[in-house]
């Protein structure tokens, strides 16, 4: 069976959503993704301890040889994510059941969590698959699956959003497969590895910079590079509030691991960055986004969107070490991700007690919420304090070794541009603050309740992770570097 | 086809282009027989120019037929389309010629299919073969893909008041 | 539209030849082209066409809303539960090789359970997803 | 030189229009169309690079020696339908759209939007 786990990590949730459907029973549905859910993240933890004494996994779908078939290449990259992928998963689900009854009424939640389960299985097919046109067809079960939930809000704009995310994730995806037809036709193979070698014998022909090109847009698409993050707000701003938690931790994190798949592994690092300078717009782009999203979420009244904005923000930081395109970069930028994971999870969780309790999260409703909700709101300012990067937590850690990476490459001023624009992150989160604890509750408020325990503890779980991290460093910073060796190792 | 697709552009009529994007879609699919991909064709006019125009017209049925702003030509999109549009073209500047025989395509994985295929599945289609078994595993996908749209449709259309009546969730 | 005779007539003599062709498709996709995918969209197209004639209620009746959703779910476990089956009986997920002695008649084999389960999936869905555009006008609001 | 490349050419020019379409247009149900188009396009591009010159369908018979390539027929396959997952769940938010707003029109829901806020 052990052999058979890269396959059935991915299998679990796709069986699980159609049975998932056929039980209807809320409480039921809600128990087969929930066991999917962990019978999958026992397996990543299982996979990733298997890489890491026998190194790479490869399983051939169907038994055919790749490149004649499709194979899942499992190497430290995607097992870590896969991780985070599932671990997050598997914190969300018990979270899932009262926060969905309370948002979501009682009739079409079997179908929910069947959506929930495809998405997930969508995810995982993308971080395991090592055949671009197999990527692609699971990027689109991710996908419907995510524009149906973000659908599932309660607002009518939610409507708006899954459309206007249904468009733009379309183009996007549409140029990912130009990409993948144009490489396709110019080395006849579609198997990333056996790419990899065959773009090399080819070198930089006209065609493989196209296709590159397209590949690049499609994916910043996906994960929300600035200029194209017009979709993201929106979506995780209206979806409900597992549903921004669960994207918020995962989706952009699988596009980042693809865009770090196909920049390091596919194309060879000379190629991508000596023919093309992707490393200067990278960092520009990265830049840009850092400031000009958080000076955004500084203004915005309705806190999801703020901590939506803040993600386009910290997935700068992200791309930022990609663009570094040292080791030192790709380890910051792996541990960044884990830890931005925890740390947005955590909070998005957190607000969704908000809205379980008061049915809304706009800054002006939540005055002195501090002493009215005093657990929830800790978690959400704890979280706080590690999207700034203050010492002790997560953010600080990963935030630290992208400064250092910059500074290693000698390009000192973004590590002064990483510090800066931190600032920024503080003045969001003092808002926050401000509101939540200096002003006095409004006298006409209604009396409400901390929120209920199955709430509060997968919130506090991922919140605690986020501090546990940021002091004992050593499980994610270890697979970061080993990530950042296989990877930059592989073009050289 | 072009002409098609220009008339799409400027037809504010949203019947008019709904029917021509269907026979946009026809003439793909004559296309693709032209091309010696029959079993895509078959897909494409069903698909194409079927289900999709049906329920495109569903949908001009329970919305509106107009589409209200007088069009005028955008110069944003128009640049972006212009510079996609280019990088396409430079891009197929060093593909192998059209038909060519030694365009790597036809070199490396393509001809063992066809060299191999019969023989260890006994299916003389190759394009059913390879769908079903070599790459069996994107057509689960695919399954699973017609199997979201599936469940987003009826999460986001479905008439769930009458299902309650029925006592169709045990829960309700 | 309930008054047109002709039409009526036409159709109900045409529901099964549609629906002959629509096996035919499903399995001569072997030797032609064709196959699961392309018969579970004529297939449905016979039920669409029954709804547009004589009403989507009365063509709910022919096809309920429950019967349509097992078929959604059970296509998609079936291609599955072949691929499951193969991993317990010793092959890798979705080798046919290992479901018969032989392996040709074990990829066979394989090949058309499987795209009895795309055609499963794909004819129920395109039905639901009409049914469900069609009967969505007269939802009480 | 010119002919070998005119049919991906005019590939381009169909998917550029469809994209187009997509980026360009207000009309909500306009957009799904060209996003249609866009993608139609490019398969006819993929299916365009497993052509064979004096080749034919690629079903094994006697008589025949030279096949296209099956493998772009695949994938294409495939494509579709997740082309038309897409398109059938674009609609359905659509008729959503239409029954919250009155309107399919993209900037007369940002100016309802707008309002509410």
């Amino acid at each position: 069976m052990v052999a058979h786990f890269p396959a059935l990590l991915v299998i679990i949730p796709l069986i699980g959503a159609p049975i998932c459907m056929l039980v209807r029973v809320r409480d039921w549905s809600w128990a087969v993704a929930t066991i999917c859910t962990w019978a999958s993240f026992a397996i990543s933890w299982l996979l990733l301890q298997q890489v890491i004494s026998d190194g790479s996994i490869s399983y051939q779908m169907g038994g055919w040889a790749p490149p004649i078939g499709i194979e899942y290449r499992i190497d430290m990259a995607n097992a870590f994510v896969m991780l985070i992928v599932t671990g997050i998963g598997s914190v969300i689900m018990p979270y899932a059941r009262e926060s969905v009854r309370a948002e979501y009424g009682v009739r079409r939640v079997y179908f929910f969590y069947t959506s929930y389960l495809l998405c997930f299985c969508g995810l995982l097919g993308v971080a395991a698959t090592g055949d671009a046109f197999n990527l692609f067809v699971f990027l689109e079960i991710n996908s419907l699956a995510t524009y149906v939930l973000v659908g599932m809000g309660k607002d009518r704009r939610a409507l708006t959003a899954a459309y206007q995310y249904l468009v733009l994730g379309t183009i996007g995806a549409t140029f990912i497969v130009i990409g993948i037809g144009l490489l396709y036709a110019e080395t006849g193979t579609l198997n990333m590895y056996d790419l990899a070698d065959r773009i090399e014998k080819v070198g930089a022909s006209r065609t493989i910079g196209a296709a590159f090109a397209f590949l690049v847009v499609g994916i910043s698409l996906k994960l929300a590079l600035f200029p194209l993050h017009l979709w993201l707000p929106n979506a995780y701003t209206y979806a409900p509030s597992m549903v921004s938690a669960f994207l918020a931790a995962t989706a952009t994190k699988v596009a980042v691991y693809v865009l770090l798949r196909f920049l390091f592994s596919v194309f060879n690092i000379e190629l991508t960055f000596d023919v093309l300078p992707l490393d200067y717009i990278l960092a520009a782009l990265a830049v840009i986004a850092m400031f000009a999203a958080s000076t955004v979420a500084i203004f915005q009244e309705n806190l999801k969107r703020m901590l939506a904005y803040s993600s386009v923000a910290q997935i700068g930081y992200i791309v930022l070490g990609i663009s570094l395109h040292n080791a030192a970069g790709v380890t910051a930028s792996v541990l960044h991700l884990f830890n931005h994971a925890i740390i947005k999870g955590g909070m998005f969780l957190a607000l969704g007690c908000i809205v379980y309790r008061l049915g809304t999260v706009n800054i002006h409703h939540l005055q002195g919420i501090g002493r009215r909700m005093p657990l929830t709101t800790a978690a959400l300012v704890t979280g706080g304090l590690g999207l700034i990067g203050v010492p002790l937590t997560a953010g600080f850690v990963s935030k630290w070794y992208l400064v250092i990476a910059a500074i290693e490459k000698g390009w000192w001023p973004l590590g002064l541009l990483v510090l800066l624009s931190s600032l920024l992150a503080v003045v969001y989160v003092w808002r926050i603050v401000e509101v939540a604890y200096m002003k006095p509750v409004p006298e006409n408020a209604e009396q409400v309740e901390e929120a209920p325990s199955s709430l509060l503890f997968p919130t506090f779980i991922l919140i605690g992770a986020s501090i546990y991290f940021g002091i004992d460093t050593d499980l994610p910073l270890d697979a970061a570097i080993e990530t950042a060796k296989q990877l930059t190792g592989n073009g050289e | 086809m072009a002409i098609t697709v220009i008339a799409i552009v400027k037809i504010r009529n949203l019947f008019a282009v709904v029917m021509l994007g269907s026979i946009f879609s026809l003439l793909a699919a004559a296309m693709f027989v032209v091309l010696d991909a029959v079993d895509v064709a078959f897909t494409e006019a069903s698909v194409g120019a079927g289900i999709s125009t049906v329920l495109a017209l569903g949908t001009l049925a329970l919305t509106t037929d107009r589409e209200k702003k007088p069009i005028h030509t955008k110069l944003v999109p128009l640049c972006v389309v212009f510079l996609t549009g280019a990088a396409l073209i430079y891009g197929t500047l060093d593909l192998a010629p059209f038909g060519s025989k030694n365009a790597p395509v036809h070199t490396h994985v393509g001809p063992t299919y066809l060299a191999e295929a019969q023989e260890k599945t006994t299916v003389p289609n190759v394009v059913t073969a390879v769908l079903a078994s070599y790459r069996g595993y994107d057509t689960l996908g695919e399954v699973t893909v017609i199997f979201t749209a599936g469940i987003g449709v009826i999460l986001l259309l479905g008439n769930w008041r009458r299902e309650r009546d029925s006592g169709d969730d045990q829960n309700a | 539209m309930r008054s047109y005779l002709v039409l009526r007539v036409v159709s109900k003599l045409l529901m099964p030849f549609i629906l002959l062709f629509a096996l035919y498709v499903q399995f001569h996709g072997d030797f032609g082209p064709g196959g699961g995918f392309q018969a579970g969209v004529i297939f449905a197209s016979a039920f669409i066409l029954y709804a547009l004639i004589f009403g989507v209620k009365d063509a709910g009746a022919v096809l309920p809303r429950g019967i349509l959703r097992f078929g959604i779910a059970m296509g998609v476990l079936l291609y599955a539960g072949v691929g499951v089956f193969n991993l317990l009986v010793g092959g890798n997920f979705l080798d046919y090789n290992v479901m018969a002695k032989d392996p040709t008649l074990g990829q066979h084999l394989g090949i058309w359970l499987v795209e009895l389960g795309v055609g499963l999936t794909v004819a129920s869905v395109m039905v639901t997803i009409f049914f469900t555009f069609a009967g969505h006008r007269d939802r009480p609001q | 030189m010119f002919l070998d490349y005119f049919n991906y050419w005019i590939v381009v020019f169909l998917m550029m229009a469809g994209f187009y379409i997509v980026i360009a247009h207000d009309n909500l149900i306009k957009k799904i169309v060209g996003l249609n188009i866009f993608q139609a396009s490019v398969f006819v591009l993929y299916i365009s690079f497993g052509k064979i010159t004096g080749g034919t369908a690629p079903i094994i018979a006697e008589g025949f020696s030279v096949y296209s390539n099956p493998l772009p027929h695949v994938l294409i396959l495939t494509a579709i339908v997740v082309g038309v997952a897409t398109t059938a769940l674009g609609l359905a938010l659509v008729v959503r759209i239409n029954e919250a707003y009155g309107t399919i029109e993209d900037d007369e829901i940002h100016k309802a939007d707008e309002e509410e806020d």
